[in-house]
C-alpha cells in the first residue's frame, strides 16, 4: 500500500488511490479538487448528503470497514487510515463543517499506524499494551452494537406510527370537567414552546395578524364546498370599514393557501367563493 | 361474534359478506383511532383498498357496528361531523373514579397545543407538531374539541386532506376575551421566554436556544414536509 | 392477562356473574375514556361502588373483555403502564389512510442515543458520547424528554454531578412493551481476549472471526431487575 511504504508522509494531507501499487492518481494538498478519490464511488452532488449521513467518526470508520467486508477485529489499519483521511480531505475541500471529533480520530489513526510500524517491544505486558488497535476495536464494536440496537428499536412497532390507541369520546359523560386554562397558563405554555424551538420561522405572526387569522377561521367555517357564497356578503359580515379590510385579507390568505376557490357565472356578475376540492369522488381518486 | 343479521346486503352472498365484514372492521379501527367524528367520505376512503364500497354498503357496515356495541359501555353515534364512538353516560361515575388522586389539571402538552392553535390558526396537526417538535396525540385533539375550545374549520387541500383546527368562541369566553387579538402579541411572549431564560428559570431544559438557530443542526426528529411556509411569510 | 386461566369466579353464581359483568363494562368504559394505559389499581378504583372487586375478579373481567374483542379491529393489550385498547396492527393501514399526515421519522442520532440510554441506563451524557464518538446535541436530549421517553433519574456523584438519564414507562408503553428486557437483545460483542489473540503482529487476514467464541462475550450492564425504580415516582 502506498502510504505504508512511506511512513513519514503526512497522511492527513495527501490522499492516494492505489489503483496500481504505489501510483498516486489523486492529490488534495495544495490543489483544487479536480477529481474525487475513485474509491468513494459517489457522484459529487450526492457526496455532501452522503457525508452528512454519518453519525460521527466511528460511523464513518465502520462504513469503511464494512464496505470491504472486513472484520472489525482485523482492521488493516494503514488502508483504513488512508481511506479515512481521503474522506476528511474531501469534506475539507468541500468546506463542509467538520466536527472536531473527525480530526481527533484522524490523529488517533495516524498514531496507531505509526506505532504499528515499530517492532514489538519484548517487555510488552499485555496484548493491549502492544497492539494499539485494541482500544479502537473495542470502541468500534461497542458503537456497532448500539447502532444495530438503534435500528432494531426503530423497527419495533411504535405508537402513533404503526400502532394506534383506541379511544372513545367522553363528551357524553357527566362530572366536573377539567378547569379552563388561565391566560397566564396558556402564555406560559406558548413561551415554553417558543423558547425551545422552531418559532424563529414564525415571528412574522404579529398582533394585527391575529384578527386576520381569526377571520380566516370564521370564513372557513361559513363556507361550503358544494355551494358558492357571495364574496361581498362575506366582506360585509365584519364590522365597519376595518372589518371589510380584515375579511378581505383573510380571504386572500385563504385563497393563497389554496383553501377556497373563486367563481363568477358571467363577466361582471357577483364574485362568489366556495371551499376548494372536497368533492367525494375527487377524494377517492387521490386515495 | 354476535354480529346482527345484515339487512341491506343480500344474504348468502359470500363475497359481499366478506367485504361487509372487512369494511365493518376497517371502520371500527378508523373510528377508534380518530380524534374527531369521521365523515362518511373519509370512512369510504379508508376502505378504498378493500373493494367497491358504496354508501349502502357503508351504511350496512355502520349499522352492524352499532348493533355489535349494543349493551356495551360505548356506543356508535352520529353527529354533524360524522361518526364516532363515545362512552355511554351511564359510566360517568366509573370514569371519574378511575382518576382518584389525579387533580384534573390540563397537561402541558394540551396547553401548548391549544396555544399554538390560537396563534397559528387555522392549523393542521402536522403544523402543530412541527412547532412543538413532538407528536400531538389523538387524545389531546379529542379533548380540546370536546371542551369546545378547538374545532375543525376545514381541510387543507393536500393529500389526505388533514383537518384545519381553529379556536372557538367558547375558548375566548373561557379566557375572558372578546376577540382573538386581545391575546398578547407574539413578540411579547418571546420576550417573556427570553427573560425567563436569562433569569435561569426553567421554562425549557437548558440549552434550548442552541437548536433554535435554523440550520445549525439537523433536526430529523420529525418531517415538517414543507408545511412550514404555508401560512408563512405573508407579505 | 397473561394468566390465561384465572377462573376465580365460581360459575353459576348469579350475583357474582352480575358483578363480573358490571366490572367488565366499567373497565371497558374507563379504558376507552383514558388517553393512556390504565394501571390495574385505577381500574379497581373505578369499580369501587360496584362491590368487592379483588384482583381475581378484575383479572376475570379483563379476560372476558379481551375475549369479547377477539376477531374485532381492536384488542386489549397490556404494557408497562397498564391496560389499553389498541387498534390491531392489521388495521394500521386503514388508520393511516384516514390520517395520513405525518411520517414521524426519528433521526439516527436520536435513535442511537435512545438505544444507549435504554440498554445502559442510568447513563450520563458523557457515557452516551463515549459510545457514539460524537457530542450529543441538546436538541436530542430535549426531544427525548419532551416525548417522555427519557428522564433524569438522578445525578452521578462525580465532579459536575452530571444528570443520569433513564427511559420511562411511557417509552415502554409506546413500544407496547411491559418490561425493559422485552427489548430486542443487544448483539453480543466478542471478547477482548479473542480480539487480542486474533490481532497479530501482521495484519490478520479477513476471516479470522471463525476462531472467536460467541459465548464468551462481555455482558453489558443491562440490569433487567433494576429497571423498576426508573419508572418514576408514580409507579
Amino acid at each position: 500500500m502506498a502510504t505504508r511504504d512511506d511512513p513519514s508522509e503526512p497522511a492527513a494531507v495527501t490522499t492516494a488511490e492505489a489503483g496500481v501499487e504505489g501510483e498516486v492518481v489523486y492529490r488534495v494538498h495544495g490543489e483544487p479538487v479536480a477529481e474525487l478519490p475513485t474509491d468513494l464511488y459517489i457522484p459529487p452532488d450526492a457526496l455532501e448528503v452522503f457525508l452528512e449521513s454519518f453519525e460521527g467518526p466511528l460511523d464513518l470508520l465502520l462504513y469503511l470497514i464494512r464496505r470491504q467486508n472486513l472484520d472489525i477485529l482485523t482492521i488493516p489499519i494503514a488502508e483504513i487510515t488512508r481511506q479515512y483521511m481521503g474522506y476528511i480531505e474531501v469534506m475539507r475541500a468541500l468546506r463542509l463543517e467538520l466536527a472536531g471529533e473527525y480530526l481527533v480520530m484522524a490523529a488517533l489513526l495516524a498514531e496507531i499506524k505509526s506505532r504499528m510500524l515499530l517492532p514489538r517491544p519484548v517487555e510488552a505486558e499485555s496484548d493491549e499494551d502492544y497492539d494499539p488497535r485494541l482500544a479502537l476495536i473495542r470502541q468500534l464494536q461497542e458503537y456497532e452494537q448500539f447502532k444495530t440496537a438503534a435500528e432494531r428499536l426503530d423497527a419495533l412497532p411504535r405508537m402513533d406510527r404503526d400502532l394506534f390507541a383506541a379511544g372513545a369520546s367522553v363528551e357524553a359523560l357527566e362530572g366536573a370537567p377539567p378547569p379552563a386554562p388561565s391566560l397566564d397558563e396558556l402564555m406560559e405554555a406558548l413561551a415554553a414552546v417558543m423558547h425551545r424551538a422552531t418559532l424563529s420561522a414564525h415571528h412574522h405572526i404579529a398582533t394585527e395578524q391575529l384578527s386576520v387569522r381569526e377571520r380566516m377561521s370564521l370564513i372557513l367555517d361559513e363556507l361550503d364546498a358544494e355551494r358558492f357564497s357571495d364574496f361581498v356578503g362575506l366582506l360585509l359580515a365584519g364590522e365597519g370599514r376595518q372589518g371589510v379590510v380584515v375579511s378581505f385579507l383573510a380571504i386572500l390568505e385563504l385563497a393563497k393557501a389554496g383553501l377556497v376557490e373563486w367563481g363568477q357565472s358571467e363577466p361582471y356578475s357577483p364574485i362568489r367563493l366556495r371551499l376548494r376540492g372536497a368533492a367525494p369522488d375527487v377524494r377517492e381518486d387521490e386515495a | 361474534m354476535n354480529d346482527g343479521d345484515s339487512r341491506a346486503v343480500a344474504p348468502g352472498d359470500g363475497a359481499t359478506d366478506d367485504l361487509l365484514r372487512a369494511v365493518e372492521l376497517a371502520v371500527e379501527a378508523v373510528l377508534f383511532a380518530a380524534a374527531e367524528p369521521v365523515p362518511a367520505r373519509d370512512l369510504k376512503a379508508a376502505c378504498a383498498d378493500l373493494g367497491e364500497v358504496d354508501q349502502a354498503l357503508l351504511d350496512t357496515a355502520l349499522q352492524r357496528l352499532q348493533e355489535h356495541y349494543t349493551g356495551r359501555a360505548i356506543e356508535l353515534v352520529r353527529s354533524a361531523g360524522g361518526y364516532r364512538f363515545r362512552v355511554r353516560p351511564h359510566y360517568s361515575g366509573n370514569v371519574q373514579a378511575a382518576q382518584p388522586e389525579r387533580p384534573q389539571r390540563l397537561s402541558r402538552a394540551l396547553l401548548e397545543t391549544l396555544a399554538i392553535i390560537a396563534y397559528r390558526q387555522p392549523a393542521t396537526r402536522a403544523e402543530i407538531e412541527a412547532v412543538r417538535g413532538v407528536a400531538v396525540s389523538s387524545g389531546i385533539m379529542r379533548t380540546l374539541q370536546e371542551r369546545e375550545w378547538v374545532r375543525v374549520v376545514g381541510h387543507k387541500e393536500v393529500p389526505g386532506r388533514p383537518a384545519l383546527y381553529a379556536t372557538t368562541r367558547r375558548f375566548l369566553d373561557d379566557l375572558g376575551l372578546s376577540r382573538l387579538e386581545e391575546l398578547p402579541p407574539l413578540e411579547q411572549i418571546r420576550d417573556l421566554a427570553d427573560v425567563a431564560s436569562d433569569a435561569g428559570l426553567t421554562l425549557a431544559p437548558p440549552g434550548a436556544e442552541e437548536s433554535a438557530e435554523p440550520g445549525t443542526s439537523r433536526r430529523l426528529d420529525f418531517d415538517p414536509d414543507g408545511d412550514q411556509e404555508y401560512f408563512g411569510p405573508n407579505a
